[in-house]
């Protein structure tokens, strides 16, 4: 691999041929803002917001779609840098509602962290602001077009991963606005609620309807887990407070995955708490299912199934596994069925 | 599958064939569209107008049951184009000259007679997965879930064979798993003629290896698969049953017969997380653990083994369904001492030689795909690269065979059955976003045949099969063709199953869930 | 009498507009009325350039020149001019600096001072017919590349002429082929831009309708050059009558084998076809015109790569607009070494500007390039309209920037105008006079481009509506001395920051009146005025009683209908400023000087 | 006669069919498409989108995307006589807004709408190029220069 070695910010480093100059700052802990680029998707250069200074380049380049060369000296935090992210800052914040109190995005917010870091205030443009109506037609998703910022990424998230293409700009200019088709409310649109775009989303345009209120993002701790809906595999970020599972969010790391889910693996957690779980064990009494303790309940089952096998033989019980418990679960029943029980009678589902 | 699911958005021709990935697997559904966006082909094969059918440079609108004679067909076309690969079939494959002389009598001609699907079609779709660089065969349970459903697999078996379209990086034939660990059930060994990684029951020198870890001696006969399961039970031979996540009363095919059957048991016990309709039967239901509450593996349909972590406590008083068998074995005198479920891996590693490499701490966030045969092994990324398991890869001649129910005068529809995007078998019922987002069966019918019955667009009918009725809302669309009605297995309302045909393969004892004969009536 | 005489009627679209079209009817029903068909051909040519004064005509040989002629004009020309040889005075130009009339070509400023490289063919001969443009010379460039020439020899050819592309910046056109040449593909593009979106500049479309086998001949050479074998023909559906002239001119060049495969039998192929736009100014710029031929919205993509490296479906591409294409042909006939000797020494070769505003002569003009600006707006323009006093000169559309008196002698070409603040871009030329005011042209240029912005990257997108709200307070009188350094800000911040060339100009038209009229927002800040009468917000008219004599023409006149008052009951006239939008009408009516303005 | 009526098909969709056969397999099909749409139809229905969308799989919002970018698309039907008011920079400096104000006030509408009853729709564009004539406008494609807003009404009279 040739490498090649740059200045940034007076500091000689040394990158790989063919990285951008925002990867390269981003390996040597050199801070960038961005909003519009995302790694997992194409670069559209389109926030100028990771503008900096290159010597010999006219203008201040967006270093995320700019590639090293030998020798290249880049500055990112000179006065002329800052001031341009900065009035960038204040024009997005101009046209941004500033009910950052009761947004669900606080905390998570791109654009309060670099409106913070670069101290704006604003109030420096006073004008037009987008008013657009609400989505809230569907069950996952929260869609407020004014919180929008149009760094695009939903549009590519619902395209380069999702391959649906339901989200696309439309109008030009201070009109541009992302949205469905016709700009209608998602749920009637083609979408499958996949909340691809909701992942990406930097501002509080998109965000989870259901974990609305439930948490802040520095309340909730996050846990790597197995999506227990179909045989892909998918993995993603349980967010649990106070021993709570509040929703999902996905894990760009993960193998098969990545950031990407479907509606079921995003949304449908809040099977965790139906109505419908049993928290009890059940026995059935005068032709009733009745709460029991487990210890009743277990020495039920072992009595029954012992008297069972004492009486018919073994190969009068049968198992069903499950090909929704755990490997480790699924070993334990058939070694509960050979080894204790004895016999092979143990199936499960295994052909749907 | 035999390939991995990032292989996908590299595969350059595909040949999805039984499956819709982007309702059933809308991961892998959204990798294949990826690949379409770099430009590979895309063949679907399919009586229903799926999303991907949208996408194909090739739909083949075939009649349910007929996939044999569309894959004899194909091959018939490839050879006589001769796009076969010769030197994998002289190097990896035998018995190749049984399937060429079998394909010969599948004509283009003879094929578009039994499968309604064009000729031109036909030998286009040929010619896309032949000649690409890269192709790979996609199916799922419109291959395996009829009465010839392994025959439907080795005639794939057969194309892949053809055309060395295996034993590569984004080339091979991959069956897409259902369930989310339907693979990890079968790898453990919850299956009755084989103990943990497919070692046979029947074969002394297995029996004794586990005889040997387990200390007890072990029935050296395979045991009941499902479908005898119930017949066992009316007939007495089966008197207790043991049923753990699962909800065969609605999930299994002829749901009134598997009702017959459990009725008939002496004890049931259900461990469950919800009160199903089975556990609405039990003698004892135990409250199991859902997946955020307990740690342990799910192997996906890429044999990928990852870690299912507990994030929460069991609500209520529930216990994790590892938990409860430790329990009861104790209780029944064969104390299970497990300190947790990294140990219980641990001698999973010990008795199934393709997890001989995998323990929890290995798998981290990343997961390891078996065969992981020891420590050091990285896992294993496609499989048959080189070598088949059996050395040479076996050509088999296959024959056409007809469903075992198929539409009739009394029962003229045809009833296919899947699954739909936003639910997952019968448990996504119970979120309740999920649930209100799609709350209802929705049972597709061609235009034409609404008509006909004189039926609307969200009105609710009723569909009978010999063994059972139920009552439906109809979506008139497209999708379906004429004479086809199709419906989920979804919906605790709309219980499917008790339509379907308790019928099932020779080999796998698999339901024949894709096909069989229903009426339609309006309900006045 | 003269023999053979021809009639050159303009029926560009500035002349049609005015009527041309049924004259050419009229005059061929005349001449065979009077029975001269054997001697007089009348044709209909693309547009002659002089716009103001259409429709116009010329009678060949003598180069007479007919201005402002209707139907009822025609039967006197034809006995007067053709069977007399006498000319008919009413209808000639009359000099502004003389108050003469001038009937020769020669004679008349308008034309004389000009030079016509690109314009040689328009208004001269009938676009419509490929004999017309190959009997002067047409397609002889190509058969010269292709018969002798290799294209590396035709590249340094064009290399050499110094040409520079007439879009806008100013690139030298044959190193920007080399680009595209040395990308190895097994397929290349070329394209002619003309998206000529630049309110006030129509010179593209003129020459398309004037003279379209100029600009297929211009790309044929391009692609032998290049390697290109397919092209297309990027025009606004706006401009119908250029597309369907160079539709005819595709054709027929086909037909005579210029077009299609193996060209002139030399193996060379090259297919053309005309893709419209839809209606954006941003696809003038290169990647958005490819994303629009590819059918996306027209949205400009990050450079680099550039097109020559990758450009329509990701091959190689060369743009260049037509004035560049048309350039190519007379470059190719006669020379590098004839082409370079006009100009500058680094501008080369002609520029076609599109006079317009308060000058007496309006139209298209084609002068050598170091041209000073006095001299295109004073001996060719004629001056300013009405007497009035010269104040700017918006040169380079809303990319561009306005320059004041003091720069009139500024000699025109690429590199001085950019140095002041100005950029020639597509040669627009609008003359502002004291009744125009340097802050509403900002707002109206701003007002253009955040219409015309594509919404992609944050500071053109935002940032123009900014500016354009901030100009539009100053207008009104609500404006802040500090709005000035905001203004400032932003418009330093979007030139730097903006994604394309659309955002990084358009504070070009801020700066440059910041820096020459400063004096002009200030007024509008401190004294709520506007020097200009021009910002309504700012003024009001009333009715003085004493003058009024009740006539009543200004209430007639009032397209408002917000005057009223009566003469029977002796009710003076008072104008209703609530409905009044200030168009001035009154005052320009009322004979007494009753109306004045504040 | 029942029958007849299933047989009788849109004219309309007839010719979009063959617009859409004729463009179909060109590079990048898309404008061509719209603009012959919109020249059946007059406007770009919603049902019409669709359809695009299906015949060329291209999705909707792409397309819905393309239709809002471009000035030449229009969503809704237009009225019987179209008014371009050019407001190119010569037009504007020789008083090209005073003719639009004139103009909205006579028609009681802005920039982009229709009147009620119809008959005129109003669009302010960018220079028609007839620069010389300076103001101008045109009403279904007749230009009318040298304008004055006294001039208005008596124009906008000719037309019903």
């Amino acid at each position: 691999m040739e490498w090649l070695t740059l200045t940034i910010d007076g500091r000689e480093v040394s990158v790989p041929k063919g990285t951008t100059v925002l990867d390269a700052c981003r390996m040597n802990n050199i801070p960038i803002p961005t909003l519009c680029h995302a790694p997992e998707l194409t670069s559209a250069g389109a926030c100028r917001l990771c503008v900096v200074q290159i010597e010999g380049m006219r203008n201040l380049p967006p270093s995320c779609v700019t590639q090293v060369a030998q020798g290249m000296k880049v500055e990112t935090q000179n006065p002329k840098v800052r001031n341009a992210r900065k009035t960038i800052l204040e024009l997005l914040v101009a046209n941004h509602p500033l009910d950052c109190m009761t947004c669900q995005k606080m905390g998570d917010c791109s654009l309060a962290e670099y409106a913070y870091d670069y101290g704006v205030t604003g109030t420096v443009y006073q004008g037009e602001k987008r008013c657009l109506p609400i989505d809230d037609g569907n069950p996952f998703i929260l869609r407020d077009p004014n919180k929008c910022i149009l760094c695009g990424k939903c549009i590519k998230a619902c395209t380069e991963i999702q391959g649906k293409s339901i989200l696309d700009f439309s109008f030009r200019g201070f009109d541009t606005q992302v949205g469905p088709a016709f700009n209608l409310p998602y749920n009637e649109s083609d979408c499958d609620f996949c909340g691809s775009c909701v992942s990406v989303c930097p501002v509080g345009a998109l965000t989870e309807k259901q974990m609305a209120g439930k948490g802040r993002p520095w309340e909730v701790s996050k846990v790597q887990t197995t999506c227990p809906f179909c045989g892909v595999g998918c993995n993603f970020d349980l967010n649990v407070k106070d021993g709570k599972v509040i929703g999902v969010t996905s894990n760009p790391e993960v193998p098969v995955n990545g950031k990407a889910l479907c509606v079921k693996g995003r949304f449908g957690m809040d099977m965790i708490y139906s109505d419908n779980r049993i928290t009890t064990p059940l026995i059935r009494k005068n032709g009733e299912l009745v709460p029991a303790e487990w210890d009743e309940a277990l020495d039920l089952v072992a009595t029954k199934l012992g008297e069972i096998k004492k009486t018919y033989g073994p190969n009068s019980i049968a198992a069903l596994s499950s090909a929704h418990c755990t490997n480790e679960e699924n070993y334990l029943m058939q070694k509960f069925m050979r080894a204790v029980i004895g016999t092979n009678n143990v199936d499960h589902c295994a052909r749907t | 599958m035999t390939n991995s699911i990032n292989e996908i958005p590299n595969v350059k021709a595909m040949f999805v064939i039984g499956s819709n990935p982007t309702e059933a697997h809308p991961v892998i559904g959204t990798k294949m569209k990826q690949a379409l966006a770099k430009g590979a082909k895309l063949i679907v094969a399919d009586p229903r107008c799926i999303d991907l059918a949208e996408h194909a440079d090739v739909w083949l609108r075939l009649r349910p049951g007929t996939d044999i004679a569309l894959i004899n067909g194909i091959m018939n076309i490839i050879l006589a184009n001769e796009w076969e690969n010769k030197e994998f079939i002289a190097e990896r494959t035998e018995g190749f000259e049984k399937v060429r002389e079998a394909v010969q009598q599948y004509t283009p001609e003879v094929v578009s007679k039994i499968t309604g699907v064009p000729v031109e079609q036909l030998q286009e779709a040929a010619k896309i997965y032949a000649t690409a660089e890269r192709a790979s065969i996609f199916y799922t349970l419109g291959i395996t879930e009829h009465t010839c459903g392994t025959d439907n697999v080795m005639s794939l078996a057969n194309l892949a064979m053809l055309t060395g379209n295996i034993g590569k990086e984004s080339s091979g034939v991959n069956p897409m798993r259902g369930q989310n660990n339907v693979q990890g059930a079968c790898d453990m060994g919850a299956l009755p003629n084989v103990y943990p990684g497919y070692q046979q029951v029947a074969s002394p020198e297995v029996r004794a290896k586990f005889e040997a870890a387990w200390g007890v001696p072990l029935d050296p006969n395979p045991g009941f698969m499902i479908p005898d399961m119930f017949g066992a039970a009316v007939s007495k031979d089966l008197r207790a049953l043991y049923v753990m996540g699962e909800d065969p009363v609605i999930t299994d095919a002829d749901a009134n017969h598997v009702r017959k059957g459990l009725e008939a048991l002496d004890f049931l016990v259900v461990q469950e997380i919800f009160l199903s309709e089975t556990a609405k039967l039990a003698d004892v239901v135990l409250p199991g653990a859902s997946f955020a509450e307990k740690t342990g593996t799910f192997t996906n349909t890429e044999r990928r083994v990852q870690m299912v972590n507990q994030a929460i406590k069991p609500i209520g008083n529930a216990k994790t369904d590892g938990e409860i068998i430790c329990e009861l074995a104790t209780r029944m005198g064969y104390p299970f001492n497990y300190e947790s479920s990294a140990e219980v891996m641990q001698e999973i590693s010990k008795l199934a030689p393709q997890f001989g490499g995998i323990t929890h701490e290995r798998l981290g966030t990343q997961g390891l795909q078996w065969p992981v045969p020891h420590a050091e092994h990285p896992g294993t990324k496609f499989l048959h690269e080189g070598k088949f398991n059996r050395g040479k890869g076996l050509f088999m001649a296959i024959e056409n065979q007809l469903p075992a129910e198929m539409p009739d005068e009394e029962y003229p529809f045809l009833l296919n059955t899947g699954r739909k995007l936003s639910h997952y078998n019968v448990f996504t019922q119970h979120s309740p976003s999920l649930g209100d987002h799609s709350p209802e069966e929705l049972a597709e019918v061609n235009p034409s045949d609404a008509k006909k019955l004189g039926i609307e667009d969200g009105e609710v009918v009723q569909v009978a099969s010999r063994r059972g009725e139920l009552k439906t809302k109809v979506k008139v669309t497209e999708r379906v063709p004429e004479g086809m009605v199709f419906m989920t297995l979804h919906y605790f309302d709309s219980p499917t199953n008790v339509l379907t045909n308790g019928a099932y393969d020779k080999v796998t004892k698999t339901y024949e869930y894709k096909v069989c004969g229903v009426k339609i009536s309006k309900i006045n | 009498m003269a023999e053979n005489q021809r009639i050159l009627v303009c029926a560009g679209t500035g002349c049609a507009s005015s009527g041309a079209l049924p004259i050419i009817d009229i005059l061929n029903d005349e001449i065979k009325r009077q029975g001269l068909e054997e001697t007089v051909t009348v044709v209909g040519t693309g547009c002659q350039g002089f716009c103001e004064k259409g429709p116009t005509l010329v009678i060949e040989p003598q180069q007479i020149l007919y201005t402002r002629v209707t139907g009822e004009d025609v039967a006197e020309i034809v006995s007067q001019e053709l069977v007399k040889g006498e000319r008919v005075e009413r209808l000639l130009l009359v000099d502004q600096a003389t108050q003469k009339p001038v009937s020769s070509m020669a004679d008349i400023r308008f034309f004389s001072k000009q030079h016509r490289i690109v314009l040689h063919n328009c208004g001269v001969i009938d676009p419509k017919k490929i004999e017309d443009y190959t009997a002067r010379d047409g397609y002889k460039g190509i058969e010269k590349a292709l018969k002798g020439m290799s294209p590396e020899e035709v590249m340094e050819e064009v290399k050499k002429s110094g040409l520079r592309g007439r879009g806008g910046a100013g690139f030298p056109t044959g190193v920007k082929w080399g680009f595209c040449r040395s990308t190895p593909s097994d397929k290349k593009y070329i394209i002619c831009n003309a998206d000529e979106g630049d309110p006030g500049a129509f010179m593209d479309r003129s020459v398309l309708e004037g003279d379209p086998h100029s600009v297929i001949e211009g790309m044929l050479i391009g692609a032998y050059a290049i390697g290109a074998d397919e092209g297309y023909v990027y025009c606004r559906a706006e401009y119908p009558l250029a597309i369907k002239n160079l539709g005819i001119a595709i054709k027929q060049a086909k037909e005579a084998g210029y077009l299609g495969d193996n060209i002139l039998g030399s193996g060379f192929n090259f297919h053309l076809k005309i893709f419209e736009g839809a209606g954006a100014f941003v696809c003038g710029e290169e990647t958005a015109l490819m994303a629009s031929i590819e059918g996306k919205r027209g949205m400009p993509r990050v450079r680099p790569p550039f097109p020559a490296v990758s450009g329509l479906w990701g091959k190689p591409t060369n743009i260049n607009n037509v004035e560049t294409w048309s350039n190519i042909p007379h470059i190719l006939r006669n020379g590098a070494d004839w082409y370079s000797q006009f100009g500058t020494e680094k501008s080369k070769g002609t520029k076609i500007f599109a006079l317009t505003g308060k000058v007496n002569n309006t139209g298209l003009v084609e002068v050598p390039m170091g041209t000073t600006l006095r001299e295109i707006i004073f001996d060719i323009g004629d001056g300013i309209q009405g007497g009035k006093k010269f104040k700017a000169v918006q040169i380079g559309g809303p990319s561009g920037g306005c320059l004041p008196e003091d720069m009139l002698d500024l000699a025109v070409d690429y590199d001085t105008l950019t140095q002041a603040g100005a950029m020639v871009g597509s040669g627009g030329l609008v003359i502002m006079d004291e009744t125009t005011c340097m802050v509403d042209i900002a707002r109206y240029f701003l007002n253009f481009s955040k219409k015309e912005s594509c919404g992609k990257c944050t500071p053109c997108r935002e940032g123009t509506t900014r500016m354009y709200e901030i100009l539009d307070r100053i207008t009104k009188g609500e404006g802040k001395e500090e709005d000035l350094d905001t203004l400032e800000n932003l418009a330093i911040t979007i030139k730097e920051t903006s994604l394309c060339g659309l955002g990084q100009f358009a504070p070009s038209p801020i700066l440059a009146t910041l820096k020459y009229f400063r004096h002009e927002y200030l007024a509008h800040i401190h004294d709520h005025k506007c020097p200009a009468h021009n910002c309504t917000a700012l003024l009001s008219y009333s009715i003085d009683t004493e003058k009024c004599k009740m006539c009543s023409l200004c209430a007639k006149n009032c397209p408002t209908n917000c005057i009223s008052g009566d003469k029977k009951t002796n009710t003076p006239y008072v104008i209703d400023v609530e409905n009044c939008i200030k168009c001035g009408t009154c005052m320009d009516k009322c004979k007494f000087g009753a109306v004045s303005r504040a | 006669m029942s029958t007849a009526c299933e047989e009788l098909v849109d004219p309309k969709q007839i010719k979009l069919d063959e617009i859409i056969n004729k463009h179909r397999y060109d590079n990048g099909p898309l404008i061509p498409i719209l603009q012959g749409a919109q020249e059946v139809y007059g406007y770009l229905p919603a049902h019409v989108i669709k359809h695009i969308s299906k015949a060329i799989r291209i999705p909707v919002a792409r397309i819905y995307g393309v239709v809002t970018f471009y000035a030449q698309f229009r969503l809704t039907p237009v009225g019987r006589n179209l008014i371009n008011i050019c407001l190119g920079t010569a037009c504007h400096v020789r008083g090209g807004a005073k003719v639009v104000e004139t103009i909205e006030k006579e028609l009681k509408i802005k920039d982009g709408a229709t009147t009620e009853d119809g008959r005129f729709t109003l669009e302010v564009v960018a220079c028609i190029g007839a620069c010389g004539l300076a103001p101008v406008i045109s009403i279904n494609n007749e230009v009318h220069g040298r304008l004055s807003p006294d001039k208005i009404a008596g124009i906008l009279a000719k037309y019903e």
